[in-house]
C-alpha cells in the first residue's frame, strides 16, 4: 500500500474541485436559485414525532451521540436545534442527554439559542440539557432511566452511536416512545430499525438540515453534494471501465489509478 | 389496539413476551456452559488472513498488539488475544503490546500474555513487552510513527521503554512489521490506517468483535488490512490454527445453541404471521 | 488488605442489579444506575487528572517550566462563560476554534480514509486468466451494481420523473433493497457478539462466583 | 518569536511568567471585549474558525520535501517523511487542543451536581439515588487519587494498602462489571429485536430476514453442519452455509457500505466546509455575536 501522509497533485486537485462545486453551489442558491429536493420519509417524520409529545403533553429526548466537537456531532446539533425550534413553539419540553464534556456547552448553548430564535426565550431550562456520563454504558442506562423516568414521549437519537444504540432504543420501544434515529455509520442502523420508527439512513443525515429547514444555503450545499457524488461514481466508472479493459492485475492503468488514489506525497 | 379481544393461538405466536424471550435465552447459554455439547469447525479466509500476516512478519520487525479491549468485551476478544499471542510465540516474532482505547482492559491483556509467555518460556523485555496504555489515540500514533521510544515513554511497569532489550534498533514506524488491532470500540482502526497503514504502508490486521466486523469488511477487500479475525468464531478458529483449542471452542457451543433459539424465534414468528393473517382473509 | 473476595461479591450483585431492568426500570436498577453514573463521573476527574492534563500540561508547565501551558487553561475556561450572557462571546470564540479544527481533522482524514477504497472499487468485469467468469459474475458484478445502485439512492436534488429520473427512481429502488439485504447481514452477524457478552458474565457468575461459594459451603464437594 | 517561548530558567522565573501570562491573556480578553461590537465580535470567531481548520488542513494539502521544511531551507529534522513547514506544528496543536478540552469536564461535573443536588434539596422522589449518585462519585474521585499517589510497591502483592483496595472493589469490583453487566444486556435486546422486526410484512422485511438467517447460520457450526453434505468445492460449495455467509458479508454487505460510507464522506466534507467558512449561519449562533 502507498503513503498517505500527505496529498498528491491529483488528490489537491480532486479535492479543490469538490470543494469548489460545493462552495459555488452554495452561492448560487444564496443568490436565490430554485434547487429541489426529493421526499426523505424518516425526515419528514421529526415533526410528526414532535406533534405526538405535543398532544400527550409529555417530554422529548434527544441523544446527539457517543462523540465530541466533530463534524458528526455538529450535524446532530443542528437537527437538534430544529426540534427544539418545533418543540418551543408548541411549548413542548425536551431533554437533551450529552455524553461528551466537550460537547455540552455546545449543546446548552445552541438549545439556548434555538429558544431565543423561536421566540421563547423563556422556554429555556439549562437543567434540561444534561451532561449524563462521558462513559458508553453509563451514559446509556442514565438516559434509559431519564427516559423513563420523565415518562416521555418521544425520543430522537441522531449523531455517533455504537452498541449503545439498541439499548437506548429497545427501552424506549417498551415505554412506547415514538423513536426517530438517524446516525451515519451504517452499523447501528440495522438495530436502529428494528427498534424505531422512522430512521435515518447513510447520507440522508447530512441531508438533514437542508431538508427541514430549506435555507438556501444548505439546499445548495446538498445539491452540491449530489454534483460531486454524481463526480465520484463517474470515477468508479471509468475505474471499472479500465480495469475490465486492461485487465486486473498489475497493469499499467492500474498502476497510474494507484498512485492517483492510494499513493500521497 | 385489540388488546382486550380473545386472541387467537397465531396472534399469540407473534407477541411472546419479552421476558420469557429474556428467560429462555438465558437458560439456553446457561445449559450450554454447563454441559457443552461441542460442534467442528474450519477456519475462514479472513482468520487464516491474520495467521499469515503474523508468520510473514521478517524476523527484525517487531508486532504492535493494540489490545484496545476491557472485561465488557472480554468473551470475544480474550481467547482472540490469546490465539494471536501463541501465534507470535510459535514464529518467534517479537510483540509489544499497547492500548489507545481501554485504560482498564490493558492490565486483562497483560495477565493474559504473562500466562502463555510461561508456557513458551518467553521472557518479558527480550520477546515480547507491554507497552502499557497511551493517551491520545491520534496524537499518540502520529507521534510514535516518528519516534516510538520517545513517544511510549515508559512500559506498563513504569520502567522506560528504551531500556528493554528488545527496543535495541526500535526507532521509528519502519521498525515495526506489523500491527494488529483487538478491539470492540469503533473508531480506533481508523486511526491505525489512516495515520499508520496509509500513510507509512505498516502492515495492518484485526481482530473485532463480530459487532464491528461488519463495518470493516470494505478494509479487508481493500487490501488495507491483512486479515480480520471475527468475533468469538474468529477467536475459536485461530485456536485450532494454532493447535490450542480452548475456551474460544466452548463458547461456539453456547453460541450455535443460541443462535438457534434465535432462529427459532423468528420461525415462530413469522408462523404465526402467516397463519393469522390466513384465517384473517378467511374470516372476510 | 485483599479485596479479591469483595470484588468477586461486588461483581455479582451489580450485575444481577442491572439485570433487573430485564424486567422493567425499577428501584434496583435505577439505584445501579446512580451508582454507575456517579462512579463514571468520578472517574472522569481521576482519569482526566492522571491521563490527560497532568502529563501533557501540568509536568511541561511546571517541570520543564513551558510557561506558555499556561494559556491552555485560559482558553480552555473562555467555555464556562456559557453561564453568562454579556461574556457568552467568548465561550463562541473557543467553540468556534473547535468547530475549525473539528472541520480540519476532516478534511486531513479524507482521503487516507476513502480513496483506498474508492480505488478497491474498479473491479474487472471480465473473466482472465486470474479469474473466471462465475466468480467475475458472482463477485465483480454484483460488487458494482451494488456498489452504484446503492450510491444512486443517495442523489436528493433529482426528481423521479422524467426518462432520466425514472430510471434513477428505478435503481435508487433497487438500492434501497440492496441496502435491506446489508443491514440484514450486519443484523445477523451482531448477533455473536451480542450473545458472547452474556456468555462472558454466565462464565463469571457460575464458575467465579456460584460454584466456588457452594463449594465454600461444602455443598458441591 | 522562538526566544520569547523559551521555558523558564528557574522556579522563581516561571513563576513571573505565569503572572505575567496570565495578567496579559485577562487584559486581551478585556480589551477585545471592550472593543468589539456585535460584528467585531462575528468576525473574530469566524476568523478563528477558519484559521483552526485552514491550519490543519494546509499541512495535509501543501506539497511536501524530505530533506527540508518546504518551502523554507530549514532541515528536515525527520528526513525520512516528507514535511512542510507547517508539519512540525501538528504534535503540538493536538496536545493543546486535548489539554483545551479537558477543562470542560468541570461543566459536565457541574450540570450533574446541579441535577443531582436539586433532587436532594427538595426531596424530589427518588431522591435517595442522587444521594448515592454523590457518594459513588465521591468515593470514587477520593480514593481513585489517593490510590494514585500510594507510592508504587516494589513487588507485586496481593496484599495492598487499604485506600487502594477501596479502590480496586470501586474500579474492578462496580465500575468495571457495570459496564460488562450494562453491554450485556444486548444479548437479551438483539433477541426480541430479531423476533419482533423480521417479519415477512414486505418485501424489504424478508430480504433483511434472508440476509440475517444466513449469515447468523454461517456463522456457527451449526449452520456448517446442516450443509455439510455438500461439496467443499465447485459451484455447490458456493451453497455451503459458512461459504454463503461470507460472500453475503463480503461481495453483497461491502459495497452496500461503500456506497453508504461514500455518500457519508462527501456529505460529511460539505458540513465541513460549511462550517470551516461559517456559512451555517442559524444554527449555532444566530443572534448574537
Amino acid at each position: 500500500m502507498g503513503s498517505l501522509e500527505h496529498a498528491n497533485w491529483f488528490m489537491r486537485v480532486l479535492f479543490g474541485a469538490m470543494c469548489a462545486i460545493i462552495v459555488v453551489s452554495v452561492l448560487l442558491a444564496q443568490r436565490g436559485r430554485q434547487m429541489f429536493i426529493r421526499r426523505i420519509p424518516g425526515l419528514s417524520a421529526i415533526e410528526e414525532a414532535v406533534g405526538r409529545a405535543t398532544e400527550m403533553g409529555r417530554p422529548i429526548f434527544f441523544s446527539p451521540g457517543l462523540w465530541g466537537i466533530s463534524i458528526v456531532t455538529l450535524q446532530a446539533l443542528a437537527i437538534l436545534a430544529y426540534v427544539v425550534r418545533l418543540a418551543a413553539t408548541r411549548l413542548t419540553r425536551i431533554i437533551v442527554g450529552v455524553c461528551d464534556p466537550t460537547i455540552f456547552p455546545v449543546a446548552e448553548e445552541s438549545v439556548r439559542e434555538a429558544y431565543a430564535s423561536a421566540g421563547r426565550p423563556e422556554g429555556f431550562r439549562p437543567e434540561d440539557v444534561r451532561f449524563v456520563s462521558d462513559q458508553q454504558f453509563a451514559y446509556a442506562l442514565g438516559s434509559v432511566g431519564i427516559m423513563s423516568r420523565e415518562q416521555v414521549a418521544t425520543s430522537f437519537f441522531f449523531g455517533m452511536f455504537f452498541a449503545e444504540a439498541l439499548i437506548l432504543s429497545e427501552n424506549g420501544r417498551a415505554l412506547g416512545a415514538l423513536q426517530v434515529a438517524g446516525c451515519p455509520d451504517p452499523v447501528q442502523i440495522p438495530f436502529f430499525i428494528a427498534t424505531c420508527d422512522y430512521v435515518v439512513i447513510g447520507d440522508e443525515y447530512y441531508a438533514a438540515s437542508a431538508y427541514l429547514t430549506r435555507e438556501p444555503t444548505l439546499t445548495g450545499s446538498l445539491v452540491g453534494q449530489d454534483i460531486v457524488k454524481a463526480v465520484v461514481l463517474a470515477l468508479i466508472v471509468l475505474g471499472v471501465g479500465l480495469a475490465t479493459w486492461y485487465g486486473g492485475a498489475a497493469s499499467e492503468a492500474r498502476n497510474v489509478l494507484f498512485k492517483l488514489l492510494a499513493k500521497g506525497a | 389496539m385489540m388488546a382486550s379481544a380473545p386472541q387467537s393461538p397465531w396472534q399469540r405466536l407473534q407477541g411472546i413476551p419479552r421476558y420469557y424471550i429474556y428467560l429462555l435465552l438465558a437458560a439456553v447459554v446457561v445449559w450450554q456452559i454447563l454441559f457443552p455439547i461441542r460442534l467442528p469447525i474450519t477456519p475462514s479466509a479472513a482468520t487464516k488472513g491474520v495467521f499469515a500476516a503474523i508468520e510473514s512478519v521478517p524476523d527484525g520487525k517487531l508486532i504492535i498488539i493494540s489490545a484496545d479491549w476491557d472485561a465488557s468485551t472480554q468473551a470475544e476478544t480474550g481467547p482472540q488475544t490469546e490465539a494471536i499471542i501463541h501465534a507470535c510465540f510459535q514464529h518467534h516474532k517479537r510483540f509489544a503490546l499497547m492500548s489507545l482505547g481501554a485504560p482498564m482492559g490493558i492490565k486483562l491483556a497483560d495477565d493474559l500474555a504473562r500466562r502463555v509467555a510461561e508456557q513458551y518460556d518467553a521472557r518479558y523485555g527480550v520477546e515480547w513487552c507491554n507497552w502499557g496504555y497511551k493517551f491520545g489515540y491520534d496524537n499518540v500514533l502520529i507521534a510514535m510513527a516518528k519516534d516510538i521510544p520517545k513517544t511510549i515513554g515508559t512500559d506498563f511497569h513504569g520502567a522506560p521503554v528504551a531500556q528493554l532489550p528488545m527496543m535495541a534498533g526500535v526507532t521509528e514506524i519502519s521498525s515495526i512489521g506489523l500491527v494488529i488491532e483487538i478491539t470492540g470500540l469503533a473508531g480506533i482502526s481508523e486511526y491505525w490506517i489512516g495515520l499508520i497503514q496509509g500513510v507509512y504502508g505498516t502492515p495492518f490486521a484485526s481482530a473485532y468483535t463480530a459487532v464491528m466486523a461488519p463495518g470493516y469488511y470494505p478494509f479487508l477487500d481493500s487490501k488495507q488490512m491483512k486479515g480480520m479475525l471475527v468475533g468469538a468464531k474468529g477467536g475459536a478458529e485461530m485456536e485450532l490454527l494454532v493447535g490450542r483449542p480452548g475456551l474460544g471452542g466452548a463458547i461456539m457451543a453456547a453460541q450455535s445453541w443460541a443462535h438457534l433459539f434465535i432462529i427459532a424465534l423468528i420461525v415462530l414468528g413469522n408462523v404465526g404471521y402467516l397463519l393469522a393473517s390466513a384465517s384473517e382473509r378467511r374470516r372476510r | 488488605m485483599n479485596p479479591d473476595a469483595l470484588i468477586v461479591w461486588a461483581t455479582a450483585i451489580a450485575t444481577l442489579g442491572v439485570y433487573t431492568i430485564l424486567y422493567r426500570e425499577n428501584p434496583v436498577s435505577r439505584l445501579f444506575e446512580h451508582i454507575f453514573v456517579g462512579l463514571s463521573a468520578g472517574y472522569l476527574i481521576v482519569a482526566t487528572w492522571t491521563l490527560n492534563l497532568q502529563g501533557k500540561w501540568w509536568n511541561p508547565m511546571v517541570h520543564d517550566r513551558k510557561w506558555y501551558w499556561v494559556f491552555a487553561p485560559i482558553v480552555g475556561l473562555l467555555f464556562y462563560f456559557i453561564y453568562s450572557k454579556r461574556y457568552l462571546w467568548l465561550a463562541r470564540l473557543v467553540m468556534g476554534l473547535f468547530f475549525g479544527t473539528a472541520a480540519g481533522y476532516f478534511f486531513r482524514e479524507f482521503f487516507p480514509l476513502y480513496s483506498p477504497q474508492v480505488y478497491a472499487c474498479f473491479k474487472p468485469l471480465r473473466a482472465d486468466a486470474s479469474i473466471g467468469w462465475a466468480d467475475v459474475i458472482l463477485h465483480h458484478w454484483i460488487f458494482v451494481i451494488i456498489l452504484l445502485t446503492v450510491m444512486s439512492y443517495f442523489f436528493f436534488s433529482v426528481p423521479h420523473e422524467g426518462r432520466f429520473g425514472r430510471a434513477l427512481g428505478r435503481s435508487a429502488g433497487l438500492g434501497r433493497w440492496f441496502l435491506m439485504i446489508a443491514f440484514g447481514a450486519m443484523f445477523g452477524n451482531t448477533v455473536m457478539a451480542r450473545i458472547s457478552l452474556f456468555i462472558g458474565r454466565v462464565q463469571f457468575l457460575l464458575n467465579d462466583w456460584l460454584i466456588p461459594s457452594f463449594q465454600r459451603l461444602g455443598l458441591g464437594g | 518569536m522562538r526566544s520569547l517561548f523559551r521555558p523558564a530558567a528557574t522556579s522563581a522565573a516561571l513563576y513571573w511568567h505565569l503572572a505575567a501570562a496570565i495578567i496579559a491573556s485577562i487584559a486581551i480578553i478585556v480589551l477585545l471585549h471592550r472593543l468589539l461590537g456585535p460584528r467585531g465580535r462575528r468576525w473574530l470567531i469566524a476568523m478563528v474558525t477558519l484559521l483552526g481548520g485552514l491550519y490543519l488542513g494546509m499541512e495535509y494539502f501543501l506539497p511536501v520535501r524530505k530533506d527540508m521544511l518546504w518551502p523554507s531551507h530549514i532541515p528536515n529534522p525527520n528526513p525520512a517523511r516528507g514535511a512542510n513547514l507547517l508539519s512540525p506544528g501538528i504534535e503540538p496543536v493536538g496536545n493543546m487542543l486535548s489539554v483545551i478540552g479537558a477543562f470542560t469536564v468541570g461543566l459536565g461535573i457541574y450540570s450533574l451536581c446541579q441535577v443531582h443536588g436539586r433532587n436532594i434539596i427538595r426531596r424530589r422522589s427518588g431522591w435517595q439515588n442522587s444521594l448515592a449518585f454523590f457518594l459513588s462519585m465521591l468515593a470514587m474521585l477520593v480514593f481513585g487519587m489517593w490510590s494514585y499517589y500510594l507510592p508504587k510497591p516494589k513487588i507485586e502483592s496481593p496484599i495492598m494498602p487499604w485506600p487502594k483496595a477501596t479502590y480496586e472493589v470501586l474500579f474492578n469490583g462496580l465500575f468495571n462489571p457495570l459496564q460488562a453487566a450494562t453491554f450485556s444486556l444486548l444479548a437479551f435486546y438483539i433477541a426480541s429485536a430479531a423476533y419482533r422486526a423480521f417479519r415477512i410484512r414486505s418485501a424489504e422485511a424478508a430480504l433483511m430476514m434472508a440476509a440475517a438467517f444466513i449469515v447468523m447460520l454461517g456463522q456457527v457450526p451449526v449452520g456448517a453442519w446442516l450443509t455439510s453434505g455438500l461439496p467443499t468445492t465447485g459451484a455447490a460449495g458456493f451453497f455451503r452455509l459458512e461459504a454463503l455467509g461470507d460472500w453475503v458479508m463480503s461481495w453483497l454487505n461491502t459495497p452496500a457500505q461503500r456506497g453508504i460510507v461514500f455518500g457519508i464522506a462527501i456529505g460529511g466534507l460539505a458540513m465541513s466546509l460549511r462550517i470551516w467558512l461559517s456559512l451555517e449561519r442559524g444554527t449555532f449562533f444566530a443572534e448574537q455575536g
